[in-house]
């Protein structure tokens, strides 16, 4: 593939891999992780990677989509929920081109969406070992988490979140807030001192996209810990510099779609990839997890950690089974998070 | 005598077209009082304006003690000794007299801090030099108008105006205000300051000034010893026609009572009394006059008569109906019409086309209605008629009236109040700054009307035109009636002024006798 | 449940009420200039934006301040050249150059550190926080005026300064006579648009501290669209003030105030929803009563008049 | 032809034709100087910005599916900028609208062709209403609506969610999201391969019925004068206090009806997480429209036309999704300037006005 570009022919075609935004990048966790993945991807097999940002306004995504599948494309790459009916009518349409969803599944039955492969993660199981982290570590006996919105896929991290906590402590409270915003990261930063001061929340679980900056950052104010989310935010920050926050980010919840897709990318340059089908990767993929990185080894005990390599294998093993929001009704929700309210 | 100012061949089209003057040449000599006459929408106002900077020549030049000048805006004609005092006041009401007065030439202290003592002690000053009795303390919104009219006088003498353009400063002032003003007038003329001064009111125009320039559709046609020509002179050149003087108006004959009303009082949020027990009664078949110097409740009587404002205590009456609680509207259904002293706040929306403005009282009329549906054919018929009828002075119907001159605004807002078969009309300053020709017209329906039988509450500023007109007369002093006149023809402006000013007042039985069963 | 008088929560409402006061008191000057400047969000964002950029590339706080006021001002700049010279409609103005700025704050930070969301990679520098002597050591009070940013002491100064430049200096007296009648201001031979376009650029600046507050102050970074809609909750405050610096600090104070209390109270399991709505339906009120008060004081006094009259 | 065209036109339509080619003009250079700073291909994305909204038939019904709300929106601000009334409250409406829209659809069980216009009624009346609490308030206490109409937008939003959240969401759905809507609530689309709906004719017929009502119904006349000079409609007898609760009523209801036109056409459950992105582009439609029932949907084809053409080049080219804001942004604010050009006009007045003599 070092095929000089005035070549007329190249001799074996790079493949063509568009990922289409619904939103915007800089988020610091999930598109912009999506972006991570297949930019590795360009860089181990030179493919080509085209990344095109679709905006807030949803009624845009799917004239955006199709545009995308009308060019010559050998893959096109969306996520989320929102984007699930879009996919399924553009792979009717398109149906020489391949699509992967991810962050949802569209249905496969009867061999419906047969040029379509979706991923899905188990968000909520890497967020319950944070949940148990958590309890163990507050000296006060309540825990904080700061959501961008009451939306599903948050509240799934909190439903992992508030299980794991209860496994360590049955007493413990957690009190949850929402930004309903994911660019106010003042308000986050606010939501995260008031429990702090008045909830008495020593160590705070943000899943608030760019919002959730102000959440680390009041706890570097403040003192106390605060917990990242999607990639490894303590390193990230360490690296832009800002290594007063990384030291209060003892480890963070990773959903790590980059990874996935790099896999899926992999896959196909195999041919590998099972279209018709979803899969939903946890730990075994390395696709979620918790940051183990030198803050962790630092601020974790070793008993604890310990504690929770065993908690990890239970959920690996099937032994233990964690919550889900997905599919859950607002009241149970609710009820849940009254139990532990602090 | 050394020319001062001369503007020649003066072009000046605005931006909608309008070619408010064509080739006009205008001179005026250090020292004098130069009147500048001519129809509404002559052009006169904007010839000063080119003056003053504030609107600039399309073509032509203006020469200043012999030397060409151009004024790109107010502040170098300023700087060039010019001042103007304009028709509506250009005053910032929620500041005092003093900040209106140093506004754009602020006495400083160090690092631009405002200077009040001394803006105080200046105007204090410049008022005294020059005879006027003014606290500069005082907020302009709290003033009346004549006082007003002495902060514009007093602002451009603050800025140093040599050559002052005094554009129709009477129309608002009373009689007394008026000589008050000439007198003024004069000693500015003695002190060597040269004045141009704007009027329809032409037998101003032949006391105070020393010569006329008369300007007609835009042009000049000639300027003249004002000792020279008469009355008649000057309103035929002026109009290109002639101008029949006399009023023909017969004897009123009053019949039964149309508004009655009782004890009525208002109150403002200052606690003031504006209206103090007020009685009187307005005859079907007669017009009745109100006079009183400005701010002595005419503007409320008005006010709470149309339904604008509630009267704090009493009753009204019209037609034997108490319209306390009644809506403008429902007032109006009584066959009321209104004249408001202030058109372009009140008579108008500026905005919209003549034929808009005809229809507002009608708009919702039966024979202009198809079920919610206005009928436009009609009403454009309708208002086309209108046009013709008084004599407005426009293309088209569809004109916005913001274009219009003064005068022909004031048309269209009679022709709509008049066209309505009145039965009770409300005249406030019906003929405020407009020209001869025009005044005369409304005066003549005016008349017409109350020989239909309509009762007529005329309320003036202009003595002469409330004398000419009214049958009889009341006098305001004070929120209240200190006079009442059964024959206004009878009376002289000199002995209307005592009572206006507070120095006279008839018995309370006297007074009684304008309450009619 | 809670209690609201602990220092800490009054010291949080001054905080979060800080940007929006400095900005509504660049509302102030706009409205008494007869200007509105819906453009304050987008001033707020972009100044936030080249503070921290800026700081973060000279390390001198200082620059990096004249940096952000440089920001703002700019925006401040089209937004009256348009409005004044070029005659834009200035509301529609002012929600165009919110939306440019939006966008144009992402690609300026995407083109100097290669990231759309935050400025992480940019050392920034921040504000200080301010001990005062003194007032430090009075127990509670100490701790509720003490130890805030130095942008949040500005802001209050700023109070007293746009006070005083609107009823003390002649420039205020010409920007007062401009806003109430711009005639009578010109035909004096003032400026009227020069008097305009000061005022939004004086506006500009002081919204720039509110932008800088955000990012160089409340944070440490810049985030994308930071700024969420406190330069619109300016707007609203400088009305409810009536454009007086006192009122309009009032309102944005009774803002703030609401604001926290709904931060407060979200973790105690109520909708956030319903504490959404708090601040807005409480300044909606505030208008209400405020208006409402008027009303009867002026009802009362004509009031007064009659029935002494009916006595007598 | 042209020429002969031209000279019949006043002044002021010539010159309006001007004004606006040579500012689209200099906005298209200065676009085009900022694409060329960022692109490796200016003129390719050039074409996509200008061209894409017409490159194919499914993009010519973008641009038409976005015009839709933005005319609702537009004409909900004309009408009460028309009273003089500058309620804010549009956004707020519109969701309102697409919330109650969601409720009548996810809870009336009613036939197809009935149900979608008894869902637009309702959340017409609750705009309505909603964008008539400021009108109270402004008639009560005499307190400005411009600031309580952008407080309650916030409040609309909160509780519009608050509603879906606890009532309607689906819990099998991904994401904040309502139940589906059964197929009698929805508005079909109208042509194969486009997303136009129904909406089309429902919006076509919104801007005649009040292009007749402002224009042609003694309550238009009403309004009108009430807006251009509300103490002279006072004066004429006419209820101003009515005026001004009905104009922002209409003003609400116009946009409530959007909200709900737009949820029952464009998607097939209620989706919105946040205010819409352009929830506040009315006021943009309503100034580029002056105001003018015929005009707003012209100036929000206009809209959607730069939007349309926006995103295209944003996926067909390397320009990114910001630049985007940055062009949109100085595109309108060019197309509106007013003066602009004012020098030359005065010049053709002048010799329009001499020629005559
Ligand atoms: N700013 C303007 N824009 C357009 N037309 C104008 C403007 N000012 C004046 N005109 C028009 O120019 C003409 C001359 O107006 P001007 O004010 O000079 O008349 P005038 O002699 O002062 O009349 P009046 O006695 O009513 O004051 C009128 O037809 C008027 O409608
Ligand atoms: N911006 C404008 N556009 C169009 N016409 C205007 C404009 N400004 C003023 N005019 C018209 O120019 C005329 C002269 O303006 P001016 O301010 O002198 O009023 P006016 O002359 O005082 O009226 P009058 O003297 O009859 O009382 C007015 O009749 C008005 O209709
Ligand atoms: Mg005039
Ligand atoms: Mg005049």
């Amino acid at each position: 593939s070092t095929a000089p570009e005035e070549d007329p022919e190249p001799a074996e075609e790079k493949m063509k891999v568009a990922l289409y935004i619904n939103g915007n990048l800089g988020d610091k966790s999930f598109f912009d992780s999506a972006k991570v993945g297949l930019d590795a991807a360009v860089a181990e097999h030179g493919i080509e990677v085209k990344i095109v940002e679709g905006g807030s306004d949803d009624t845009k995504w799917q004239p955006g989509l199709l545009d995308l599948a009308d060019g010559d494309y050998d893959i096109i790459v969306v996520g989320t929920w929102q984007m699930e009916t879009n996919v399924q009518e553009a792979a009717e349409l398109y149906p020489d081109t391949k699509f992967i969803i991810f962050d949802t599944t569209v249905p496969f039955e009867d061999g419906k969406n047969s040029n379509v492969y979706s991923i899905q993660y188990k968000q909520n199981e890497g967020s319950y070992i944070a949940g148990y982290l958590a309890a163990k570590m507050t000296k006060t006996g309540v825990i904080g988490g700061v959501g961008g919105m009451n939306i599903p896929v948050i509240n799934d991290f909190f439903v992992g979140y508030i299980e794991g906590a209860k496994l360590a402590n049955p007493d413990i409270k957690v009190a949850i807030s929402y930004i309903d915003s994911f660019v106010d990261s003042a308000k986050g930063k606010e939501l995260a001192l008031a429990q702090f001061n008045s909830n008495k929340a020593d160590i705070i679980f943000q899943v608030a996209g760019n919002a959730g900056m102000g959440v680390l950052e009041a706890a570097a104010e403040a003192g106390f810990y605060g917990i990242g989310v999607d990639s490894d935010q303590a390193a990230l920050l360490a690296e832009a510099g800002n290594t007063a926050t990384a030291n209060v980010i003892p480890t963070s919840v990773l959903k790590d779609v980059g990874a996935s897709l790099k896999r899926a990318i992999d896959l196909a340059l195999e041919d590998k990839v099972p279209w018709g089908t979803n899969e939903t990767l946890g730990f075994e993929a390395e696709s979620v997890g918790i940051a183990k990185n030198q803050w962790y080894e630092t601020m974790v005990s070793a008993e604890l950690r310990a504690e929770l390599e065993t908690i990890e294998a239970d959920i690996r093993s099937g032994k233990i089974v964690v919550g889900s929001a997905m599919g859950m009704s607002t009241e149970d929700l609710d009820a849940i998070k009254a139990s532990v309210q602090p | 005598m050394q020319e001062i100012v001369k503007m020649v061949d003066i072009l000046k089209v605005y931006p909608n077209g309008i070619v408010a003057n064509q080739k006009v040449n205008f001179s005026i000599v250090e020292g004098e009082i130069h009147a500048l006459v001519g129809e509404n929408g002559a052009g006169k106002s904007t010839l000063m304006k080119i003056l003053f900077g504030i609107e600039q020549p399309t073509e032509g030049s203006i020469v200043l003690n012999g030397q060409e000048v151009k004024f790109a805006n107010p502040q170098e004609a300023i700087k060039h000794g010019i001042g103007m005092v304009h028709q509506h006041f250009m005053l910032v009401p929620s500041l005092t007299v003093a900040e209106n007065v140093v506004l754009g030439d602020e006495p400083k202290k160090a690092g631009g801090l405002l200077d009040i003592q001394k803006a105080i002690a200046d105007t204090a000053e410049i008022a005294k030099r020059y005879h006027f009795e003014i606290d500069p303390k005082a907020k302009v919104e709290d003033c009346s108008v004549g006082t007003k009219q002495k902060i514009e006088i007093l602002k451009a003498l603050f800025h140093g105006a040599k050559v002052l353009i005094l554009d129709e400063p009477t129309a608002v002032l009373t009689p007394q205000e008026t000589s008050e003003l000439f007198k003024e007038l004069m000693l500015l003329k003695d002190k060597g300051h040269t004045i141009v001064f704007i009027s329809h009111k032409l037998n101003e125009v032949k006391e105070i000034t020393d010569r006329i320039t008369i300007m007609r559709a835009g042009k000049d046609v000639g300027t003249y010893d004002t000792d020279k020509v008469s009355k008649e002179d000057i309103s035929n050149l002026m109009v290109g026609r002639e101008i029949v003087w006399d009023l023909d108006k017969s004897k009123a004959e009053p019949k039964d009572v149309a508004v009655q009303v009782a004890q009525v009082t208002l109150v403002n949020e200052h606690k003031r009394k504006l209206l103090d027990d007020v009685n009187f009664s307005i005859r079907r078949g007669e017009i009745l006059g109100v006079v009183g110097v400005e701010g002595n409740g005419q503007r409320e009587l008005v006010d709470v008569l149309t339904g604008l404002q509630q009267a704090s205590l009493g009753t009204i009456t019209i037609n034997g109906e108490n319209i306390q609680r009644y809506s403008i509207r429902k007032i109006r259904d009584l066959g009321l019409s209104h004249i408001p002293e202030d058109r372009m706040t009140l008579g108008v929306a500026e905005y919209a086309s003549i034929e808009e403005n005809l229809m507002s009282i009608y708009f919702d009329k039966p024979e202009f209605l198809n079920g919610p549906f206005l009928k436009l054919k009609q009403i454009n018929a309708w208002a086309k008629e209108k046009v013709v009828d008084y004599r407005v002075k426009t293309g088209s119907e569809k004109t916005p009236v913001k274009m219009l001159s003064g005068g022909n605004i004031q048309k269209v807002v009679v022709a709509r109040e008049f066209s309505n078969n009145p039965k009770v009309i409300i005249a406030d300053q019906p003929t405020r700054g407009i020209d001869v020709g025009a005044a005369q017209f409304i005066h003549k329906k005016l008349i017409e009307l109350r020989d239909k039988g309509c009762a007529v509450l005329l309320v003036s500023a202009d003595l002469t035109e409330v004398m000419d007109l009214s049958d009889s007369l009341l006098v305001f002093y004070n929120g209240k009636i200190v006079a009442y006149f059964e024959d206004a023809s009878v009376l002289t402006e000199t002995e209307l002024g005592l009572y206006m000013l507070g120095l006279k007042a008839q018995s309370e039985a006297e007074i009684r006798r304008c309450v009619y069963a | 449940m809670i209690n609201l008088l602990t220092p800490e929560f009054l010291f949080t409402v001054i905080r979060v009420t800080t940007p929006i006061l400095l900005a509504a008191m660049a509302a102030v000057i706009c409205n008494k200039a007869g200007v509105v400047n819906i453009a304050l969000e987008g001033i707020m964002l972009t100044s936030a934006l080249t503070g921290v950029l800026v700081s973060g590339f000279t390390q001198n706080i200082w620059l990096g301040a004249l940096g952000g006021i440089a920001g703002g001002v700019f925006i401040a700049f089209l937004l009256a050249y348009f409005a004044l010279y070029l005659k834009t409609d200035i509301i529609l103005g002012g929600i165009a150059l919110n939306l440019l700025t939006v966008g144009g704050t992402v690609f300026v930070m995407f083109a100097i550190t290669g990231d759309k969301g935050a400025t992480n990679s940019v050392r920034s520098l921040q504000f200080p926080s301010v001990n005062i002597p003194f007032i430090q050591d009075i127990p509670v009070v100490g701790q509720m005026l003490s130890g805030h940013n130095l942008l949040t002491y500005l802001a209050i100064m700023m109070v007293f300064l746009v006070y005083f430049l609107l009823y003390k200096t002649t420039f205020g007296l010409r920007l007062r006579a401009v806003g109430e009648n711009p005639d009578a201001a010109s035909s004096v031979g003032i400026d009227v648009k020069r008097v305009q376009l000061y005022a939004l650029l004086l506006s500009g600046v002081i919204a720039s501290f509110g932008g800088m507050y955000m990012s160089m102050a409340y944070l440490k970074v810049f985030t994308t669209n930071m700024v969420a809609g406190r330069g619109y909750i300016a707007l609203a405050a400088a009305a409810m003030g009536q454009a007086n610096p006192v009122g309009t600090s009032i309102a944005s104070l009774l803002f703030g105030f609401m604001e926290s209390l709904g931060y407060q109270l979200q973790s105690r399991g109520i909708p956030s929803q319903f504490i959404n709505m708090v601040p807005y339906i409480s300044t909606i009120i505030g208008l209400v009563l405020y208006a409402q008060y008027r009303q009867r004081q002026i009802a009362k006094k004509k009031n007064q008049k009659i029935q002494e009259e009916v006595k007598a | 032809m042209l020429k002969q065209w031209l000279k019949k036109q006043s002044v002021d339509s010539k010159f309006e034709t001007l004004r606006f080619s040579v500012a689209i003009i200099i906005a298209l250079l200065v676009a085009f100087g900022l694409i060329l700073l960022v692109s490796k291909e200016p003129f390719e994305a050039l074409r996509h910005l200008f061209l894409g909204p017409i490159s194919k038939f499914r993009k010519i019904g973008n641009v038409v599916e976005t015009a839709i709300p933005l005319t609702f929106l537009g004409l909900s601000v004309s009408v009460m900028f028309s009273a003089n009334q500058f309620n804010m409250g549009s956004s707020g409406a519109l969701f309102m609208g697409g919330t109650v829209a969601a409720i009548v659809g996810l809870t009336m069980p009613l036939p197809t062709g009935i149900h979608p216009l008894v869902a637009l009624l309702f959340a017409g009346v609750v705009g309505g209403l909603i964008t008539s609490i400021p009108a109270i308030i402004k008639l009560k206490w005499n307190a400005s609506e411009l600031v309580s109409s952008l407080m309650l937008n916030f409040v609309a939003l909160n509780l519009g969610l608050y509603l879906i959240m606890n009532h309607f969401r689906d819990p099998d759905a991904g994401t904040l999201a309502s139940f589906k809507f059964p197929e009698t609530a929805l508005l079909p689309t109208l042509i194969k391969g486009t997303r136009i709906h129904f909406g089309i004719f429902i919006v076509i017929f919104m801007v005649i019925v009040i292009w007749l009502f402002l224009a042609k119904t003694k309550w238009g006349y009403a309004l009108r004068m009430t807006g251009m000079n509300m103490n002279f409609a006072k004066y004429s007898g006419i209820s101003t206090a009515a005026v001004i609760l009905y104009s922002q009523f209409i003003g609400g209801f116009l946009a409530g009806m959007g909200g709900a036109v737009e949820v029952l056409g464009m998607y097939d459950r209620f989706r919105w997480q946040m205010m819409p992105t352009y929830a506040f582009d009315g006021v943009i439609v309503a100034v580029l429209g002056k105001q003018n029932p015929i005009f707003v949907p012209v100036a929000a084809i206009l809209l959607a036309y730069i939007r349309v053409g926006a995103d295209t080049m944003s996926v067909n080219s390397d320009v990114s999704y910001e630049m985007i804001s940055i062009i949109q942004g100085f595109i309108i604010i060019m197309i509106a300037a007013n003066a602009f050009l004012k020098h030359y006009r005065q010049k053709m007045v002048v010799k329009e006005a001499t020629s005559h003599d």
